[in-house]
């Protein structure tokens, strides 16, 4: 009896300093799934690390706004010579680095350099193939010549490995990471959290939150309890599957905005019986994307038929192309002479949406005789036997690059996928600018892949985020991997 | 006494060389290419072997044993793959979570457990000890993990006395960081505490039977007495092997409620290592906790020692 | 007025009746012996009296010691009681000290405890109780924890605790059984002593006539938890009214029935010992000098002829079973070497060992110990026809193993039993059976009756004679009792520290002992008609 | 370390008599003969379909038609708690296989030998004993990638050492009996004897370190399961069941409850018969009843 009344009377304090705290409140604890390795987005690959430092930490010349758009930032403006070769960006002036250095043409000419280099560790390098040489026209001043067109140079400065660092710093940036955003550096608790305080010389629009924490927490079982009890105030990207625990609750606000995901179940085309044109469209035929999406995705997420997001202006609607229809699986299976069906296995890394989709996708190919055995893979193996060695029949991942259908054109991607026809049209697209060819073109590619059913296309994976409900201002959709905090603040 | 503990250390040492061979090779086999991990999807095969060149990954196997076994005796983990500090730092930052995790839940059973050890013996056979040794059972039966997702959400997510997770580290202030090891090592004590209370139990009734007890109590001392200035300490040995085994578990088997409660400490860190093929890292820590399994038992060796005379003049 | 007065005492624990009408008393200064065999109920007794029995026992009638009902006395009250007024001494003085407290502790605890004296108070007194009882300061500090004492000195502290606070009553329950013969003698003259200085009364429990012949005034004969007959100790000894007082004392001095000795000159030895030495390796002082090894046997040379008896007694510790061990290769000597029927045993493989183990057997001290509880007599008896050249067939087997039991006295019916189903006597005739399956020349028995109560152990001696007899068996017979020896062999070898210090004739070597280990063995041996004599002697 | 070893001395009637008055050994029986029964019987029946994913009748609470609700597949939990059964005790049991069969024969052949070979043995299990198993385990099923079959041998491998140094201890306890010495001047070689004398007296030593170690086998595949390292879908396991529990503890509680306990109550029912086996044929514990 007295135990009960010491706990209810902590309850109530703990609920009484809770609500006080509320009051013009400017710091905020954001989740994120994974912790990064470092926090340097010129030397990794790492989504987790340009989730913490883009836009916030690290600016470039351009940005990617929260609907994709490619906007100007450290550049103010620019121009493009007539052959679209020659780029001059007009920077900003005051601008300085954490560290109180002044930012000039010099440290945009030395980070593009250095992206660019022999020795370079960026971990995409193809962003700055196309640069001939950087000048600097004057300190504020810089001009980069392309050694082709490129329609998308533009946007590919604005990506997380393209930002500017400075000379004094850049070596030390993965652990003491300096840019010139509006919030600096302040202490990373390896394996726990990373702190970022508000940056007293900001050059543009001051921000509202004074301290932000990111807060590494990998488990979706322990995302929703740190989210009811309060201690994390928002997760941007929030496993959809865990959705409906919070999804009714008036504490909190469910965002569902699009990515450039496309999941997929991705198929060895070399590997017999998949060599078969037959075994793949019966495969396409056996999936019910509802019931995947139901499943794995919480009902969330668009169904797609070839490889392209439909919030993509070149999306093509082609997820009629094979409705679910198990007879005509199961005749293709017999034109192929796998009436009787056959064995394979499916390796899924780990993200939820691979590994409860697998389950379900083997429940529907079991149906048509296809019995698959679950081999469930760490990222590491996954990269090791799946994408780099192609030991595999069939795995499921989701595809998060932008506009990236062009890696079915790859030599030795690791779909085993060869056809000269869609090569032919990703090459035109290359050297296409005209937009309606463009479009065209892409919508050839698309159907290319389709017909081919060079994979399972399963669904576009959503950007769930889950916030509280008073707070403002974070993207609802994740265009390049982000949680940009310039715009991001507390109702009263 | 001093050739005894010579010749146990000199095991310990040997113990500890055999273990390093097995971690390494063990990992050796592990598949996953760390350099590939770290670059992601879209480097290309060069990229990934100037880097593997860059983490000395392609020098030959005794070299790198060699190398990485010297580093130790020198406290010199070698640099993480992923975090690319030194581990020693890494360590010493989980260790910061992990030790007082450790150290407070196995407070706790052991406050927890020998008062209900000594209770359950000394009313053999009554309602008490059925009582005592029921939850204790169930206590043993109930897995940590389950305990704790229940724990969670009663006193965090219901009650919200506690956090749900994390650790606000010490720099917060003591108490906000100890309110966030509360849960944990309630979790990680309430079954280790159930095993140690049986195992006092079982070990006062061993003892409560020997012929000294009848004579303590020929001398015209009260139960009572005799239980607490003959029987709990000839009782101990038994309760201090159990201790010995349980730190060590504690400091190494919090994985999964590491993993419950997303504490950074150090049974995540190798977890996530293991994940990420940070080799190095899984090497080092394995190493130091084997280290610190075997000096535990080392010490509990000796304390046996200090309990017991007549295990200070064997050899 | 008695001291302690127990009228009409029954006790049950669970189901079992353990005392019956049970009566005693004890006076101020009387030394009161209480005597019965094993499950007579006499440790209970005591027990009884101190109230520290079981959980599950139930005890009935009237104890009354110093005017206080002790049946119907609060925990309290017995607490105050024990250690102070009524002091007690167990049997097994290895495990009856707290091993983790030095014996200052525990001699002082009680004195604490009882007076609330200072803890520098209570060590003093404990200091001089222990002096009083043979552990002087000088060579046993306070300090000292049990392990480090020996037996006999152990019962020295745990008589010191009993002793400490001047008890009205002291309690010995068997308190030198577990102890050979010389210190037995010295624990015996120990307690006479302090219960004459301060006028103690004793209530001394043990099995064995001739020590509470030598001890007791008066004496009390239980069995199966009634008294079969109690008086004065030389008056009830010396008529033997009561039968089972009779049966009692004639099996303390049984003397098996032998024809004439063979006659040992002729013919070749059956077993010859030569220059036996074995060392184990001994405890390390320190690190870097090598620990000096302990000698156990030291060089012993011994021959014995086919169906001779040879007794080998020693005190505890002596080595004798080191040899005996020795003999059987079950052990190897770091010296010497040992043949049987002329052919070298030491430094044989187990498979050339076997014609030798076909002749040469084991019986074993503990009747409960030698046997597999888990297989059955059959097996169990017929497990050294392994050595047998030619496997027997079932039916073969079952008629030697028949034979055998019948030859102690068993019935064939018996192979189909578990050992846990014989008494202790029947299971040393099993024991017989098993060593005598093969026809063996030599048995070599490890003091195979101590642990029996004399009815018993007179049977199991007659068996013994009579097989010898019969078989022609020799015999090594170990034992550290004196009347064992006289009655059952013809030789013995007197051994002290390893080595053999006499040898000769049975009668002659305790007759007329030349050696001091014999002479000390032969005075400290407690002999019955002795003690009569002696106690009829005091009284006129 | 020392172990005193009683040997009771009773007929099989006896000690059958004995075990039904005892009520932690029947309870515990019980228990342990129940779940059997459910594994057992999963093989010809359950409820549903537990391959079956039925995603319209995903997260239902427990109801007449789903008694313990159904899981985020719509899946029937009694049915996959009935099917999960087979692989906890196929793990476990066979994990304990492992252990003895290799454990025993390991410790009673350093207590027959003794020497060199003794130490040799006991510091190699000294190794085994100081790598954190669980982590190890992990390790393990790192390597050889998850599965039953691997958490099988993770588990079996640490119940090699727990096996030999019960065996040993037991055996050793057994050695210096006299029923040895005299089997030995019997002319027995020591492996006749470790098999004649020794293992049978040490057998109901390991009965109870084997419901021990099953018990912990249980604890211990629900714990990687748990991790994502054990049985793999669609085969159902108790620990996986709480893996996909607890992301939906807030919307499904029962997803975790149900399969907790089934864990709970088979560990205790095993501990129950393993400490009612030790109290019966321990004859100091009977002393006292």
């Amino acid at each position: 009896m007295k135990m009960w009344k010491t706990l209810l009377a902590a309850a109530v304090l703990a609920v009484a300093t809770a609500t006080s705290a509320f009051a013009a409140r400017t710091d905020l604890v954001i989740g994120i799934p994974l912790e990064p390795p470092h926090l340097d987005p010129t030397a990794g690959a790492a989504a987790a690390i340009r989730e913490v430092t883009y836009a916030n930490v690290f600016e470039g010349l351009t940005r990617i706004g929260p609907n994709g758009e490619v906007l100007p930032d450290l550049a103010e403006s620019w121009t493009i010579s007539d052959d679209g070769k020659v780029y001059t960006f007009k920077l900003h002036t005051g601008v300085k680095f954490h560290d109180g250095a002044d930012f000039s043409a010099d440290d945009v000419k030395f980070s593009l350099d250095r992206a660019r280099a022999e020795n370079s560790v960026n971990a995409q390098k193809q962003l700055f193939a196309a640069i001939d040489k950087v000048d600097v026209v004057d300190p504020a001043t810089v001009k980069v010549t392309l050694t082709h067109p490129q329609g998308s140079f533009l946007y590919n400065m604005g990506w997380g490995d393209a930002v500017i660092v400075s000379p004094k710093s850049a070596d030390t940036n993965k652990e003491k990471p300096v840019g010139t955003g509006p919030f600096k550096f302040e202490s990373w608790a390896k394996g726990s959290s990373i702190t970022l305080l508000k940056s007293a010389h900001y050059w543009g629009a001051p921000v509202f939150l004074e301290k932000v924490e990111f807060r590494i927490v990998p488990d979706a079982a322990a995302a929703v309890p740190a989210l009811l009890s309060g201690d994390i105030q928002a997760f941007p990207f929030f496993d959809p599957d865990s959705v409906s625990q919070v999804k009714d609750d008036p504490r909190f606000k469910v965002v569902v905005g699009a990515t450039e995901g496309e999941t997929i179940l991705s198929i060895n085309n070399k590997q017999p019986p998949f060599d078969k044109l037959q075994v793949r469209q019966a495969i396409s035929y056996a999936l019910d994307r509802k019931a995947i999406i139901d499943g794995a995705s919480a009902g969330l997420g668009l169904p797609i038929g070839s490889h392209m997001s439909p919030a993509n202006k070149y999306y093509v609607d082609l997820t009629g192309r094979y409705p679910h229809d198990v007879a005509k699986a199961k005749e293709l299976l017999k034109e192929a002479g796998l009436e009787n069906g056959f064995k394979a296995t499916l390796k899924l890394p780990p993200p939820s949406y691979a590994r409860l989709g697998g389950e379900i996708i083997a429940s529907q190919l079991r149906d048509v005789d296809i019995n698959l055995e679950i081999i469930p893979v760490e990222w590491a193996q996954w990269l090791d036997q799946v994408f780099t060695k192609k030991d595999y029949d069939l795995t499921i991942v989701s595809h998060t690059e932008p506009n990236d259908i062009d890696i079915y054109s790859r030599k030795d991607y690791y779909f085993n996928y060869a056809n000269p026809a869609f090569n032919k049209v990703i090459a035109d697209l290359e050297l296409t600018s005209d937009e309606a060819k463009r479009k065209d073109l892409y919508a050839q590619a698309q159907k290319i892949l389709a017909d081919d059913a060079v994979v399972g296309f399963l669904y576009e994976l959503p950007k769930v985020g889950v916030w509280d409900a008073k707070l403002q201002g974070l993207w609802e959709s994740a265009p390049v991997p982000a949680n940009d905090l310039t715009k991001v603040k507390w109702s009263e | 006494m001093t050739a005894y503990l010579l010749k146990r250390l000199a095991i310990s040492l040997a113990t500890l060389v055999l273990a390093s061979i097995v971690v390494f090779a063990v990992l050796e086999i592990l598949p996953g290419d760390p350099a590939r991990l770290m670059l992601g999807m879209n480097a290309s095969a060069d990229q990934v072997e100037l880097l593997r060149n860059q983490m000395g990954l392609n020098a030959p196997l005794l070299l790198r044993y060699l190398h990485w076994a010297g580093g130790l005796l020198s406290l010199d983990f070698g640099r993480s793959y992923t975090y690319s500090v030194p581990v020693i730092d890494l360590v010493r930052e989980r260790l910061a979570v992990s030790l007082p995790l450790a150290l407070i839940a196995l407070a706790l059973s052991t406050v927890i457990a020998i008062p209900v050890g000594l209770f359950s013996a000394s009313r053999r056979g009554r309602a008490g000890d059925t009582i005592s040794m029921g939850a204790a059972q169930l206590g043993v039966a109930v897995p940590n993990f389950w305990f704790a997702l229940m724990l969670i959400y009663v006193f965090a997510v219901w009650l919200r006395l506690v956090p749900a997770g994390g650790f606000p580290g010490w720099s917060a202030g003591i108490w906000p960081a100890l309110k966030s090891l509360l849960l944990p090592a309630v979790a990680l004590a309430l079954p280790q505490a159930a095993i140690l209370a049986r195992v006092t139990r079982s070990a006062l009734i061993e003892v409560l039977n020997e012929d000294y007890i009848r004579t303590a109590r020929a001398k015209g001392l009260p139960y009572r007495a005799v239980l607490w200035r003959h029987a709990l300490r000839n009782a101990m040995i038994p309760v201090l092997t159990i201790l010995g085994l349980q730190f060590a578990f504690l400091l190494a088997g919090t994985i999964i409620i590491e993993n419950v409660f997303y504490l950074p400490g150090l049974g995540r860190l190798v977890f996530q290592a293991i994940t990420q093929r940070d080799l190095i890292v899984v090497e080092s820590v394995v190493m130091l906790l084997v280290a610190a399994v075997i000096a535990v038992n080392l010490v509990v060796d000796l304390s046996y020692a200090v309990v017991d005379p007549r295990l200070r003049s064997r050899q | 007025m008695s001291l302690l007065e127990i009228e009409n005492l029954s006790l049950t624990i669970g189901d079992t009746q353990i005392l019956k009408g049970m009566e005693l008393s004890v006076a101020p200064g009387e030394v009161m012996g209480l005597v019965g065999e094993s499950g007579s109920g006499k440790s209970m007794t005591a027990l009884t009296v101190m109230r520290l029995l079981p959980y599950a026992a139930r005890a009935s009638g009237r104890v009354s010691f110093d005017g206080i009902d002790i049946l119907a006395a609060t925990e309290d009250q017995m607490c105050a009681l024990r250690g102070d007024d009524v002091g007690m001494v167990f049997q097994e003085p290895m495990t009856a000290l707290n091993p983790v407290k030095t014996i200052g502790e525990q001699v002082a605890e009680g004195i604490r405890w009882h007076t609330k004296a200072t803890r520098a108070g209570a060590e003093e007194r404990a200091r001089r109780m222990l002096d009083r009882v043979g552990l002087p300061q000088a060579k046993f500090p306070l300090s000292r924890y049990p392990h480090e004492l020996s037996g006999g000195q152990r019962q020295r502290v745990v008589i010191a605790i009993a002793c400490a606070l001047k008890p009205k009553l002291l309690i010995a329950d068997e308190p030198t059984t577990a102890l050979d013969v010389v210190l037995q003698a010295q624990i015996l003259d120990l307690l006479r002593d302090l219960v004459a200085e301060s006028r103690m009364g004793l209530l001394l429990i043990s099995h064995d006539l001739a020590v509470v012949t030598e001890m007791a005034d008066r004496i009390t004969i239980l069995r199966r938890g009634e008294v079969m007959e109690a008086g004065d100790t030389a008056r009830t000894l010396s008529e033997q009214l009561h039968p089972y007082t009779r049966q009692l004392a004639q099996a303390s001095t049984h003397v098996p029935a032998r024809a004439r000795p063979h006659d040992t000159s002729q013919g070749k030895p059956l077993l010859q010992v030569e220059g036996v030495t074995r060392d184990y390796p001994g405890r390390r002082t320190s690190l870097f000098k090598r620990a000096v090894p302990i000698r156990a046997v030291d060089d012993v040379s011994l021959s014995m002829q086919p169906g001779q008896s040879v007794a080998l007694v020693g005190r505890s510790g002596c080595g004798k079973s080191t040899l005996a061990r020795m003999i059987l290769a079950l052990d190897k000597p770091s010296s010497g070497a040992i043949r049987f029927r002329g052919e070298t045993t030491t430094g044989k493989s187990e498979a050339e060992l076997k014609p030798a183990r076909r002749d040469m057997q084991v019986v074993f001290q503990d009747p409960y110990g030698s046997f597999d509880p888990r297989q059955k007599v059959e097996k169990l008896v017929a497990e050294p026809l392994h050595v047998l050249d030619k496997k027997p067939t079932r039916a073969e087997r079952r008629e030697m193993v028949a034979h055998a039991l019948h030859e102690v006295g068993l019935d064939q019916r018996d192979m189909d039993k578990y050992p846990h189903e014989f008494s202790g006597g029947q299971r040393q005739r099993l024991s017989i059976a098993r060593a005598i399956i093969t026809r063996p020349k030599l048995v070599v028995a490890d003091e195979p009756v101590s642990a029996l109560d004399v009815s018993i152990r007179a049977q199991i001696l007659d068996l013994f004679a009579e097989l010898n007899q019969k078989l022609g068996i020799a015999y090594l017979f170990i034992t550290h009792d004196l009347t064992v020896a006289r009655a059952i062999t013809d030789q013995v070898l007197v051994m002290h520290d390893g080595k053999i210090v006499e040898r000769g004739k049975t009668n002659e070597v305790l007759d007329h002992p030349q050696s001091e280990a014999a002479k000390a063995l032969v005075a400290a041996a407690p002999d019955l008609h002795r003690a009569i004599a002696r106690r009829m002697q005091e009284q006129g | 370390m020392t172990l005193h070893i009683d040997i009771p001395e009773e007929t099989m009637s006896g000690i059958l008599a004995k075990a039904f008055r005892n009520t932690a050994f029947v309870t515990g029986f019980v228990i342990t003969v129940l779940i059997l029964a459910m594994a057992l019987v999963s093989y010809v029946w359950t409820p549903y379909d537990v391959t079956k994913l039925v995603i319209a009748d995903k997260t239902q609470g427990p109801s007449l038609a789903h008694w313990f609700g159904t899981d985020h597949f719509g899946r029937d939990i009694l049915s996959m708690i009935m099917v999960g059964a087979r692989n906890s005790i196929a793990v476990a049991l066979v994990a304990v296989g492992i252990g003895m069969g290799v454990g025993v024969p390991l410790g009673a052949f350093a207590a027959a030998r003794g020497g060199l070979i003794d130490e040799a043995l006991m510091r190699v299990n000294d190794l085994v004993f100081a790598f954190p198993a669980l982590l190890s385990a992990i390790m393990i099923t790192a390597i050889f990638g998850p599965g039953a079959v691997n958490a099988i041998i993770a588990i079996g491998i640490f119940n090699i050492p727990v096996f030999a140094r019960v065996a040993r201890a037991g055996a050793l306890a057994i050695w210096p009996r006299e029923f040895i010495l005299a089997a030995r001047a019997a002319g027995k070689s020591r492996t006749q004897i470790s098999i004649e004398h020794v293992l049978p007296n040490i057998a109901t030593l390991l009965l109870v370190q084997g419901t021990i170690q099953f018990a912990l086998g249980i604890l211990a595949e629900a714990g990687l399961s748990y991790l994502g390292l054990g049985a793999q879908p669609p085969m159902p396991s108790w620990g996986r069941m709480l893996f996909d529990a607890q992301t939906r503890m807030v919307v499904a509680p029962w997803m975790a409850i149900f399969p907790g306990m089934a864990i709970v109550i088979t560990v205790l029912g095993l501990n129950l018969l393993g400490d009612g086996i030790a109290d019966i044929l321990d004859p100091k514990s009977r002393r006292q009843r």
